[in-house]
């Protein structure tokens, strides 16, 4: 039997390493933005599993607070990344 | 009883579900597939709704799962009529 | 005598399965809209995945949490179809 | 039997989610990407709730499956056309990388796996769940972020700020949606009220059960999306000043009750006992404000252009096919 809290961390651990790859391998702005999401969801996912402490137990109110507002603070920095890049492009030297 | 009657429901709303995604999955175009997928999902949620509101014994909690299972009927209904008007209009542009 | 909790953690692995299929569209297309139906597939099902494990975790706030995907899944199909003033 | 289901089922889930985040970072086709990325956030909600964390799982149903569903959206119809250069670096850099991040996750896993077979550490939750009575909230995601913890809080609202700023000073507002036909403009009608109705009861509950600001802050902030959708390039924001004191609201009125506390001889941010659940719904109240305001312009992408509301009867006019 494994622990849950073991199988959503390496699936955390597995998003993070994706998402860096591709965040250095991706030539469009917006493939970068996707990537660098996926590995914050990747971190997200190590700390609410961390968080977990089994069922029927409530889970740690600390982790999920940070991850609360990294939510948060993760689709306006997304929305800031977008921004520039559209700036860029419409002064033309990208 | 009735947790026998609400497991009967549930088990018969996955199966719509699966109906559907085989339908999503099987169909040969787009229109098809909408078909598919809308009206066997939303019977299919209504299904384990009933089901699940059976077995809650509460008045409060059923009325709540049939109210989000009415909003996912229109929210669903209008989201497919305007993802099929939209393949309509990019095939004849 | 059957035990509840089992027979609705096998519907909601059953109905998980079932929107694994589904996102098979996802990752095939061809369209966009294709891909989308796929989520609209995804919205419903994690609907119900979601009462279910209100009622299997017996955690009733999963509910309010399947209204918000409910009316957020209506948006994000809405905003596939929508068209910039300056398009014909 | 019990324990061999869940197990089944994390598995199921744990590969699903890593499986649809391959896919949509290395897809070459963008527009294929961000599709699958949503369809990566709904899943992220359902495996929140499925760990006990209603509150993410509120959060992310919001913000991962909705605002940034629809601001990829909105960004890939700014992204040119050709798809040319859309793909990924190759050679030696692409195999340098794969290395690199091999080592850095697996580096990161055998951390992990030591701090599992680890004794039980002492964990803050004892500490957050002996002091809960004292907090003035019962939800103990809203009293770390509240109270406990409120610096924190504080400063990640002035990164939302920041983030906000610097949105207004490089971007124009994104072009703006054509008007709504008779069946967008039906969905709007009703989603819109449904989105404001339910932020503010998630803001009230979020004292005693999942909710708060940042939650009801989200779906403040889609209707607000679903409102320029349907047309309205403003978003239904109010006008340009007002937007400004909005923003800067969720800071200054956490600042000022924090000051205000001082005066009665605690530390600054440091509530009095019996007055704290009123302190941190008044605080929670002006954050749902500037988070719906912050989250709205980033998906406008700059200053909302304000007063361009389309006179009554006028957005029935393209009809046919003009949804």
């Amino acid at each position: 039997m494994l622990a849950t809290g073991l199988i959503y961390n390496m699936a955390g651990v597995a998003l993070f390493a994706l998402g860096l790859r591709a965040a250095v391998l991706h030539r469009a702005l917006l493939g970068r933005v996707l990537a660098i999401n996926v590995c914050g969801a990747g971190v997200f996912m190590v700390f609410v599993a961390l968080a977990y402490q089994g069922p029927g137990q409530v889970a740690d109110a600390v982790p999920h607070a940070l991850v609360l507002t990294g939510i948060v603070v993760a689709v306006s920095a997304t929305a800031l990344a977008l921004a520039l890049g559209r700036s860029l492009r419409e002064s033309g030297d990208e | 009883m009735i947790d026998f009657l609400s497991m009967l429901l549930i088990i018969i709303g996955v199966a719509f579900f699966a109906a559907g995604s085989i339908g999503l999955l099987r169909l040969p175009d787009l229109y098809t597939r909408l078909h598919a997928l809308t009206k066997a999902d939303n019977l299919g949620l209504g299904m384990i709704v009933i089901g699940l509101a059976l077995l809650s014994g509460s008045l409060v909690m059923a009325v709540k799962l049939i109210l989000v299972w009415i909003l996912v009927l229109a929210g669903g209904a209008a989201s497919a009529h305007l993802i099929a008007q939209q393949a309509l209009r990019r095939e004849r542009a | 005598m059957f035990n509840t909790q089992v027979i609705l953690l096998i519907a909601a692995l059953l109905l998980l399965l079932t929107m694994v299929l589904g996102l098979l569209r996802a990752m095939h297309g061809p369209s966009l809209q294709d891909r989308m139906l796929s989520v609209l597939l995804l919205g419903t099902g994690g609907v119900g995945l979601l009462m279910l494990l209100a009622f299997i975790l017996e955690q009733p706030a999963l509910i309010d949490v399947a209204l918000v995907l409910a009316l957020l899944a209506a948006m994000t199909a809405a905003a596939l179809t929508r068209r910039k003033a300056s398009d014909d | 039997m019990l324990a061999y289901l869940w197990n089944l089922l994390d598995l199921v889930l744990a590969s699903l989610v890593v499986a649809l985040g391959w896919a949509a970072v290395a897809s070459t086709d963008l527009r294929r990407g961000v599709v699958l990325f949503i369809a990566f956030g709904l899943l992220l909600a359902i495996i929140w709730a499925r760990l006990n964390a209603p509150d993410l799982a509120l959060a992310e149903a919001a913000i991962g499956a909705g605002l940034s569903g629809a601001l990829l959206l909105a960004a890939l119809r700014d992204e040119p056309a050709t798809v040319d250069d859309i793909a990924y670096k190759q050679g030696p850099v692409s195999w340098a990388t794969g290395l690199l991040s091999l080592v850095v996750g697996g580096a990161f896993a055998w951390a992990l796996l030591h701090a599992h077979s680890a004794a039980d550490p002492m964990r803050l939750a004892d500490q957050v769940s002996t002091h809960l009575e004292q907090s003035g909230v019962s939800n103990p995601v809203t009293a770390v972020l509240l109270n406990y913890r409120a610096y924190d809080t504080l400063l990640e609202l002035a990164v939302l700020l920041a983030a906000v700023l610097g949105i207004i000073a490089v971007g124009q507002a994104r072009p703006a949606y054509r008007p709504a036909g008779p069946l967008f403009g039906a969905l709007v009608g009703w989603l819109v009220p449904l989105l404001i109705v339910t932020g503010g009861y998630l803001l009230w509950v979020g004292a005693h059960a999942p909710g708060g600001a940042f939650q009801a802050g989200a779906l403040l902030a889609g209707a607000a999306v679903m409102l320029r959708l349907g047309g309205n390039p403003g978003a239904g924001l109010p006008s340009a000043v007002t937007q400004r004191w909005l923003l800067v609201s969720g800071v200054g009125v956490f600042i000022a009750v924090g000051l205000i506390v001082t005066v009665d001889g605690h530390a600054f941010l440091q509530y009095p006992h019996n007055g704290s659940g009123m302190l941190i719904l008044l605080i929670e109240s002006a954050a749902t404000l500037a988070i719906a305001t912050t989250l709205a312009l980033a998906y406008i992408g700059g200053t909302a252009p304000v007063g361009q509301d389309v006179a009554p009867g006028e957005e029935f006019k393209n009809q046919g096919l003009s949804d």
